[in-house]
């Protein structure tokens, strides 16, 4: 008989571990960026990546992507498209499951309510239903009007970051959870979540409404865990890094790897965990991404 | 102060002044223009005006100052907040959108404003460029009661005869009732704006029209930098400029930073 | 053009002309008592009430319900069933749109999200579809497996009770909002909401993450508003008041009405607001009903 | 101590004997036993349990006691708790639910386990006892991992050939695939707990079995009371009456007002 509670917390190489060649991984926002720099580190392959951001760019640079389940694919104002993104789907060495914000989260809710599809308006009389041949549209049982069936998107696990965790896996964001973070914790099998910092459970207790997600499978503790990107809370994105993998990326697009292989043995192959990371990057850097 | 102005801001003046004091106006990331028109109109003749960036909804009816940069995600913006949208349930208050106003980029557009972010090409499987991606527009686009197509540039790779695939669907293939029979309840494009004129859709076909050419562009440099024939109500005016005012609350008190004047 | 910005604080009789004969209301928990009483003593009549708990059944002793969607008529451990909403529906005098928890809240978001109809499990095998005409068995379009198709559930307004909102209709609960409130907020066309107290915008601003509704359509002043039941941060049922109420309604099933009269005399006609109500209550019995 | 107890404290006993330390209970609203069962195993055997009133998580390893009253809605629970479950997604993590057990009443059930709270008569129009409604049970009966048929009366009037109505579906007509063909993920009921007895269901038939009788009850009563056949796996055992130390927690830890021992 168990007398004991169970413990969530975890390393960062024992979570990577979780991550299996072919697996569907849902990227929360913010980027849990130790984990993903393990799986590259561990060069898992195959994945399918759903959302992610500027990081999907960085998966596919390292060869691990093989579909993506994304609304997004650009680097904000200024970057259109994802330079590896672009190039991997342009060659067909990748494929996306194209959709949008509104037809994705309906995929995730499916999944978190066991459901085998759900109906939705966004993507009527667009291209999305020819282009992604999962969706269907069909008439409404009740009234007849014409729908979009959004399948189930049914992530094998979620990779979160966040502010705060208990050591048993009760989780408090700083603003609250975003994105579509609550969705892919309640449509994924398990979910991992990074976090700034681990506080005592009576912290948790002393906010129970606070808690954002209870009893996730695994929290790996990853403080400035989200670099090159924003922590809520704690950070935001360091432009220079960013850029700098962006310029490389695009060169790489461009026909030249070098400086995207330098960026990748730098900062992913070559630390063995996040300690090792945050060391190239340099504290003085890390202390100058202040929010307020 | 120097009158003279960006493209960028013109475009950001045009649409604060679409805005009004009853709207809940909704920016998502990399749209800096329609980001600036927001916080114009909000901080001048909009006090009411809910502005939200994704989660974040603010009100800021009391500031002085609504400094951009533009929202990419992160927390800066909560500053202004009075709430947080975001707790899963973002697609789940489809119903209040009637009252929203929006605002969407494209790589195309056709004269019936349906717009693609997905990538251009005949075959989807072989695209020449592949693009973004729909963002939140293809579902959000379809139930908000108006939204504005804000393009970067105007020319006829964006300006096209037919969009190589849609993400946003527009007015279709033309025709008033086109979004009621497709079954899209929101309001659809009003204007799409752009660096060189404000173009809307006539009222029974759809059909994209010149509104005004914004100061020193002229009606036949917008059509030969459009794809298909641009319609005229009469006579086309000139975009009113900037006023000394909207540019002065612009620098002063919201794009301190300049993101609006690029540099040359 | 207007300078100011739009104030959502009115009173209690305003607010409560905003119901009308023949409306779909939607009530919710913690109830929001002093409009009910209003509405009652207004003698709105032919409502469709969503949920409402027991002030259902002090409805329909008023005489204002003509339909009820609900997945519970009970009043809780040894009350099985509400007395008057048994007799009303065993008499015919009212009917009821029968549901449960699942049902309820996936007609809320189909009306929540503009869709004719949503698709669910709960109930697949039961007697709902074939006591509520409004459901339909349908076979999902992607994969044919047999579903329950639920109509929207469209409230015209939603009557909410809370801990505080600001004069400008930002609504925080203390320890969040629950049951279907959320859901009644987004599905129906206008939302009342009580509050314990006005607060400060600035309150609000300061910790917007707790704002759980956002520019409701109106915000009411009623504290102790929610008596006899709770209001969660503030004080519990009043188990005697309710007591009281239960037996009347139970007699008035069973034949003798005097009680059930009486108690609607004294709390519900003859009071002018929420003050009188509460002055007949007594500030004594009010201050002994603290939570913890 | 005094080791006589009352029926609802032995229904309370055997339900919080068949809690795991890995299981999430939920319990809804006027539940007492299986919401003592909850608090019982949470105290003693299950300290990993997770322990959910509705929208409330709680664990309560750390706990010296856990006292009752039965949740109704109020905020008195969540001084126990680490989350509050609901922000409007109640029903949206219906997946997670297969590591739920849950309980659920009824006004009549049959021997396939399934069970009316919708009302009695043979016209639903004119029905002769208005029932209370299904509250929750219809949903997440068809979804948690097992469930648990709690009854506070043993009667013909409630162990009926069939059900008026179905609120929710046991095991439909009988047989181990009766939920699957019905497209229901949930595992089913498990045991139906009277003052009487404790039942369960045949594997291959899934029709109602006596697995004990309460101290002092005969298989006879049982039968009765019973309006169905009342099936046998060999001889039927007493149920463990509760031992003294699982008393004394209900007692001490738990049930200090007495609500499982209602006064004659």
């Amino acid at each position: 008989m168990d007398t004991f509670r169970k413990l969530s917390l975890i390393g960062e190489h024992e979570a990577s571990l979780w991550i299996e060649d072919g697996m569907t991984v849902a990227i929360g926002t913010p980027h849990p960026m130790g984990l993903i720099r393990q799986i590259i580190k561990r060069r898992v392959k195959n994945l399918t990546i759903v959302d992610g951001g500027i990081c999907l760019d960085l998966l596919i640079a390292a060869g691990c992507v093989k579909r993506s389940v994304t609304y997004y694919g650009g680097g904000g104002f200024g970057i259109p498209v994802l330079p590896m993104f672009r190039q991997a789907v342009e060659r067909g060495a990748m494929t996306v499951f194209e959709c949008d914000e509104g037809t994705i989260m309906t995929g995730l809710r499916a999944a978190a309510q066991s459901l085998p599809f759900l109906p939705w308006r966004g993507g009527l009389g667009t291209s999305l239903p020819d282009v992604n041949p999962e969706f269907k549209t069909f008439s409404d049982p009740l009234s007849g009007q014409t729908l979009l069936a959004v399948p189930p998107i049914k992530p094998d696990i979620a990779l979160l970051h966040a502010d705060a965790a208990d050591e048993f896996g009760n989780v408090q964001h700083i603003g609250g959870a975003g994105w579509l973070d609550p969705a892919f914790f309640r449509a994924a099998d398990r979910t991992i979540v990074q976090v700034e910092r681990i506080i005592p459970n009576e912290r948790i207790r002393a906010e129970p409404e606070a808690t954002t997600f209870a009893r996730v499978d695994a929290v790996v503790r990853a403080p400035y865990g989200a670099h090159p990107f924003f922590s809520r809370g704690h950070y935001v994105r360091d432009e220079d890094h960013i850029k700098n993998y962006l310029n490389a990326s695009a060169k790489a697009a461009a026909g030249d790897r070098a400086a995207l292989d330098r960026y990748l043995d730098h900062y992913c192959y070559e630390p063995n965990d996040l300690g090792d990371y945050l060391e190239r990057v340099g504290i003085k850097r890390l202390i100058s991404l202040y929010e307020f | 102060m120097d009158t003279s102005y960006s493209p960028f801001e013109i475009m950001s003046v045009v649409l604060a002044r679409e805005l009004t004091n009853d709207d809940t106006v909704l920016v998502g990331t990399a749209m800096p223009m329609a980001e600036a028109a927001q916080r114009l109109a909000g901080l001048t003749h909009a006090p009411n005006m809910e502005i939200v960036n994704s989660p974040i909804r603010m009100n800021v009816s009391h500031l002085k100052q609504f400094p951009m940069p533009a929202y990419f995600g992160d927390r800066r913006p909560m500053r202004w907040a009075e709430s947080y949208w975001d707790k899963g349930h973002r697609f789940d208050d489809v119903r209040a959108w009637k009252r929203y106003v929006f605002f969407i980029g494209g790589i195309q557009v056709d004269r019936f404003g349906n717009t693609n972010l997905i990538g251009i090409g005949s075959n989807y499987n072989k695209l020449k460029f592949r693009g973004p991606g729909s963002v939140g527009t293809t579902t959000i686009s379809a139930h908000v009661g108006r939204y504005y197509i804000v393009l970067n540039s105007h020319n006829e790779r964006t300006f096209v005869e037919r969009c190589d695939f849609i993400s946003t669907f527009g007015w279709g293939e033309g025709g008033a009732d086109a979004r009621k029979c497709v079954g899209l309840p929101g309001g659809g494009p009003k204007l799409c704006v752009t660096p060189l004129c404000v173009m809307d859709f006539d009222e029974e076909t759809k059909h994209m029209r010149l509104v005004s050419v914004h100061p020193g562009v002229t009606e036949a440099e917008v059509q030969a930098k459009t794809s298909f024939p641009v319609l005229r109500k009469g006579p086309v005016p000139t975009t009113a400029p900037p006023s000394e005012e909207e540019l002065r609350v612009l620098r002063t008190r919201i794009d301190m930073a300049g993101q609006l004047r690029p540099t040359a």
